[in-house]
């Protein structure tokens, strides 16, 4: 049994409206000092095995092809 | 009835494939219905890829349904150059799929729109828009909370260049780049847009227009031609 | 805080059988409390008073058992008499409805099932239900307002039909208060996502604020289903051997706070900590159960169904026991869990969402379970009738339940709680608007009060709502009411023959202010109001549903409001001859000991024999004439004008006049029917200046009018009742009028539409730019563009 | 200039529609071993100071007010 962390977040150059729009809310909430925010995905995934080399091969290619659009959005893949 | 046999897909959560299959009868071609689960596409002339919120759209719109046992059958069948038509949720599944470039995220404003949407046809030479005149104005309902086109730059220059872009909205409702509606692939048999022709057919119900008749007219068309 | 703690269901698995053998793993370390245990033990103290149990209510189920009842079955017990589940504060006023009901062919199931149903005409049935989902919307808005559109769909479902369409009627604190930035947005994206995940058209709804509202947003939803009048479905479990089972998603601690006092109570227990008080909705499940249900009852798989709500396996199978053979054995091991740790007492009490329960001839049952894997629905055989007439359950081998059903499901307690006039009544009454200085400026008004948030426009909320889904919308927002065509994907009728030329319109109402003035009158008009909004359109109204929402029934002054709303409705449903077929009592709604106005909310489902000729809401064209239906009264007492000029509330709301609505909608149904109305809106909320704005904004056509009374005042903003204004091709202009005379329907001729302005001569002339600015401006500017 | 990372996920008790989809498509797409899936939100900050004790204070406060529904979630932050 392991967890295995996957981050998905969208590449830099595509617009992202939530973190804008966190962003701005900041000040008006009284909080400065927040020159950007961005929003992203966070997947953890429980293995039923050990996250040795082959699992985490294996959760790679599940980033890729199913939890990210890796047209628009890049992954990491880690183990907690 | 002409001899046409138009496809319509349903995956778990798709909605508005009753509507669809309605359009397709009402212009007087032969809905089929369509199984996720089944590796068949039955011999039809085209398909059409319905609205709705396949695999409730969880992950991303159209990520899980572009994995299911038919798209397997349907992927390759288009690219040899079947007619694909995919609204809304459809349209997010043939970016999924790599069908057409680019994606479809978060509108701008954050939350699902719900409107009558003026749009014009810029491209009248695909299989699925021909009955529509060069820079027509039309209006379609659109109701999606993930319509925004976006691609990477170069993608987005290939689509003008090409004048793949085949509708583009006149008063931006999701900050879609380039106003950009709906995209065809390189030979105009693929088709996905955010709007909804199917909703824009019947005097009695959905939108106050009728200008989604040009779609299934449009392809019946081309089948009956072909 | 509100007695319900709402939502409901859950969740599933497998293909189990009965049985009563179990791992005998007792990681939950504690007992298990048998009903032998309970022989045993009579003396045992248990925490009835902690579930919300009177003595002598405790009493009670110690008499019917003869013995203590397990801690398993005083969980079902407890939620089963409570105010939610049982009505024992409400029952005595609801009988009205049934003793006082109108004579209606049309009604084939009324108040009593999951939902009333209602025969349209054609072998086609309509069902439809309101229900509140106040207090988790306060909580958590997106999931508490999520989750009742569930809940109330399931309801429909569980009739045999498919839901077609939603609607909401929403109440909030005043619009630009800190907490309502909070609830309304929250409220409204919960509804959207589960309502659009669910591919059902939203098609009308409410949305009012009130200071009275502030800590306590009232949150109903409701649901119409169609079905071939052959095939309604029914919450019973008759013929012993039959199979019961549990699908949809599986049970996890959802909604189970009584259960952990239970548990903690009880037992030296560790895993209760963790319980949540918010249950989140998966619409993507509920989509796969109604299509899964819809599918096993084309079939013809299914002997009698159940959708678990409040109260979850404990309602299900009580009830669908006392209604069948009487009996029923349960294994609750083979419930599929969410969370391995649910103790009996729990699952009993669990409010997961999207399950329902099922009763299955056994042959059918390897059919049954083959739909469900169809649509992706976990099933799971958990138990079987029996004609014992006991309910008996087992966990882990041991018996922990053993009642008559019937007396958790139907014989809960019922009281006659006292209740008297309100102590401020009189001189609520007494504070007659006429003391109000009038205003000088018609134009300032009217712009003022339609830039008021009652009245605004309220396309924020709506433009989140899919509207077109199913393809058989003909009138949504901004209509008076909403109207469907009638045909679908429906049980037992191929595609092609499902579309008919039939309609359904309907509208919800209510209007706490004039209710708190005087809660009989109150509940009239709001059912007047929105028979007045299905008749606009051209539908003869033909039932009612009703969400009844109130402070608390243990305060007399309360009582006394809910005992006034429920006569009067009655009354009212009569003199309409409009039958009530259903509804929901909300209590409790109130902060500390300050209850929130009285809110009955109605809804009214009418016909229309040829959908085409519903009536266009608002003016279509120009050169129509303008015609006010009705007659004109000066009554401010409640009135928007008095509330946004003001801040007045008092003297008395505008008189229920039931026969001239009668009246009024006679006219506009036979006036529909015959092609003589281009165009329509009633007067309501912000009188007749309102309404002709309103219909001038729908399609961008002005009007010209002159003011029918010589106090323009009066004429422009009273909210007298049964009224409407309507267009009239000039050849239709005679016909109208002898339709008017034989009905006993005063009218007057105020002008003609077109121009781009609204214009009452000598009064007012507003460009309608503006005035669509004044309408439109006010929810964009306080939720954001 | 610091990068905040606050990661949110609903609290273990809550139901996570999303996260048992993705879990229930997986045997479909041939990936076997991964026996559940839970889905979040990451938010990346960027501060116009440094990460010191105050800032984090400041981010966990807009984490508990804007970033996270803590009737449902749970979060923690933490730097990159
Ligand atoms: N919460 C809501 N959900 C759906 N529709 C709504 C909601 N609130 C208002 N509407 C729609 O907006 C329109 C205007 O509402 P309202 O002014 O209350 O109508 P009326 O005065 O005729 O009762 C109607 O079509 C109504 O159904
Ligand atoms: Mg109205």
């Amino acid at each position: 049994m392991a967890r295995v962390i996957v981050d998905v977040m969208l590449k830099p150059e595509i617009l992202d409206p939530q973190g804008q729009a966190i962003a701005r809310a900041l000040p008006r909430l009284g909080f400065s000092g927040v020159t950007s925010v961005r929003q992203g995905k966070r997947f953890e995934l429980e293995l039923d095995g050990p996250a040795d080399e082959a699992a985490l091969a294996e959760v790679r290619k599940i980033a890729a092809t199913l939890l990210a659009n890796t047209v628009i959005e890049d992954f990491t893949v880690r183990v907690e | 009835m002409s001899g046409a046999r138009v496809g319509v897909v349903t995956f778990p959560g798709t909605l508005d494939d009753q509507d669809a299959a309605r359009a397709v009868r009402h212009a007087g071609a032969t809905p089929v219905p369509l199984w996720h689960a089944d590796r068949d596409l039955k011999g039809v002339d085209a398909v059409f890829l319905p609205g709705g919120f396949s695999y409730g759209d969880y992950l991303r719109c159209g990520a899980i349904s572009r994995f299911s046992p038919v798209m397997e059958e349907l992927i390759p069948a288009a690219r040899k150059g079947l007619p694909v038509l995919g609204t809304c949720n459809g349209f997010q599944i043939l970016c999924e799929a790599h069908l057409l470039p680019g994606a479809l995220t978060r509108n701008a404003g954050l939350r699902y729109v719900c409107r009558d949407q003026r749009l014009r046809v810029e491209n009248t030479a695909t299989v699925w828009t021909s009955a529509f005149s060069p820079g027509q104005e039309i209006v379609l309902p659109i109701k999606h909370g993930e319509g925004r086109y976006v691609a990477d730059p170069e993608t987005i220059a290939e689509l003008e260049a090409n004048n793949r872009v085949v509708f583009r909205y006149l008063g931006n409702p999701n900050g879609s780049l380039n106003d950009i509606a709906g995209i065809t692939n390189e030979t105009g048999t693929i088709v996905g847009l955010m709007p909804h022709p199917e909703h824009a057919v019947e005097e009695l119900t959905g939108a106050p227009s009728l200008d989604g008749r040009g779609i299934f007219t449009s392809i019946l068309k081309h089948l009956v031609n072909a | 805080m509100n007695a319900r703690t709402g939502t409901d269901m859950d969740s599933t698995h497998t293909d189990g059988q009965v049985s009563t053998q179990v791992s005998a793993d007792s990681r939950a370390g504690g007992f298990v409390d048998t009903v032998e245990r309970a022989a045993r033990t009579p003396d045992e103290p248990q925490p009835y008073a902690e579930l919300g149990m009177k003595d002598d209510e405790y009493a009670r189920v110690r008499e019917i058992l003869g013995r203590r009842p397990t801690s398993s079955e005083l969980a079902i017990y407890s939620v089963m008499w409570s105010e939610h589940c049982s009505y024992k504060s409400s029952k005595v006023h609801l009988r009205q409805f049934a003793a006082k009901a109108p004579k209606s062919d049309a009604l084939l199931v009324g108040m009593g099932e999951n939902a009333g149903v209602v025969d349209i005409g054609d072998g086609w049935a309509a069902t439809f239900k309101i229900e509140s989902h106040n207090h988790p919307s306060y909580v958590e808005p997106h999931q508490g307002a999520a989750t009742g559109v569930g809940g109330i769909v399931r309801d429909i479902l569980s009739m045999g039909a498919r839901p077609v369409a939603v609607m909401d009627s929403l109440r909030f604190g005043p619009i630009d208060a800190p907490d309502t930035a909070r609830v309304l947005p929250g409220v409204v994206e919960g509804i959207s996502s589960y309502g659009n995940c669910l591919g059902l058209p939203n098609i009308g709804g409410e949305v009012a604020f009130d200071p009275c509202y502030a800590g306590n947003p009232l949150v109903n939803a409701l649901c119409v289903g169609l079905l071939r009048k052959d095939r309604i479905k029914l919450a019973t479990a008759p013929g012993p051997g039959n199979k019961v089972v549990l699908f949809g998603a599986r049970t996890g601690p959802d909604g189970i706070g009584g259960a952990s006092v239970l548990a903690s109570a009880t037992f030296e227990e560790e895993s209760q900590a963790k319980r949540p008080s918010v249950q989140v909705g998966d619409p993507f499940m509920e989509k796969l159960l109604v299509e899964c249900c819809l599918e096993l009852f084309e079939a013809d798989l299914v002997v009698g169904i159940q959708d678990l709500g409040a109260a979850g396996i404990s309602c299900a199978t009580t009830e669908l026991a006392a209604k069948g053979t009487g009996g029923m054995r349960i294994d609750l091991d083979l419930v599929p869990l969410r969370d391995p740790s649910l103790r009996p007492e729990e699952i009993l009490m669990s409010e997961s969402q999207e399950r329902m329960m099922a009763i299955v001839k056994p042959a059918d049952v390897p059919a049954f379970l083959e739909v469900c894997a169809k649509w992706d629905v976990p099933a799971t055989v958990i138990g079987e009738v029996t004609d014992t007439g006991r309910l008996v359950m087992t966990w882990r081998g041991e018996t922990i339940v053993d009642i008559p059903p019937g007396t958790a499901a139907n014989d809960g307690p019922v009281y006659e709680r006292p209740y008297h006039e309100p102590a401020d009544q009189a001189a609520l009454n007494a504070d007659s608007p006429r003391r109000l200085p009038r205003p000088g400026d018609l134009r300032a008004t009217l712009l003022e009060l339609l830039a008021s948030p009652n009245i605004a426009s309220k396309e924020w909320v709506t433009s989140q709502y899919d509207r077109y889904v199913r393809g058989n919308t003909v009138l949504a927002m901004p209509a008076d009411a909403g109207v469907l065509r009638v045909g679908d994907v429906v049980p037992g009728v191929a595609p092609e023959a499902a579309e008919t030329r039939r309609g359904i319109a309907l509208a919800t109402d209510g209007n706490g202010r004039y209710a708190r003035l005087d809660p009989y009158a109150g509940a009239q008009l709001a059912l007047a109001e929105a028979y007045r909004n299905v008749a606009v359109t051209g539908a003869r109204p033909l039932a009612v549903t009703n969400c009844l929402n109130f402070g608390s029934p243990e305060d007399p002054e309360v009582m006394w409001q809910f005992a006034e709303a429920t006569r009067g409705l009655a009354d009212a449903c009569r003199a309409l001859g409009v039958p009530v077929t259903g509804g929901n009592v909300s209590f409790y709604n109130q902060t500390g000991s300050v209850a929130i106005h009285p809110t009955p909310i109605v809804g009214v489902l009418g016909v229309l024999d040829d959908v085409a000729k519903r009536i266009t809401p608002g003016f279509p064209e120009a050169g129509l004439r303008v015609v006010l239906l009705g007659e004109t009264f000066e009554e401010f007492g409640g009135s928007e004008w008095a509330w946004v000029a003001h801040g007045h509330l008092g003297g008395l709301p505008p008189r229920a006049r039931l026969d001239e609505e009668r009246a009024l909608a006679d006219v506009l149904v036979t006036g529909a029917a015959r092609g003589l109305i281009a165009g329509a809106h009633d007067l309501s909320h912000g009188g007749l200046g309102v309404a002709l704005a309103e219909a001038c904004l729908l399609h961008g056509v002005g009007c010209t009018v002159a003011t029918p009374g010589d106090d323009a005042f009066t004429d422009l903003f009273s909210e007298t009742t049964a009224r409407a204004v309507v267009a009239v091709r000039p050849e239709h202009f005679d016909a109208l009028v002898k339709l008017c005379a034989v009905n006993d329907v005063p009218y007057q001729t105020l002008g003609t539409t077109g121009g781009s302005s609204l214009t009452v001569e000598g009064v007012l002339e507003i460009p309608l730019p503006e005035l669509r600015d004044a309408y439109e401006r006010t929810l964009p500017a306080v939720f954001g563009d």
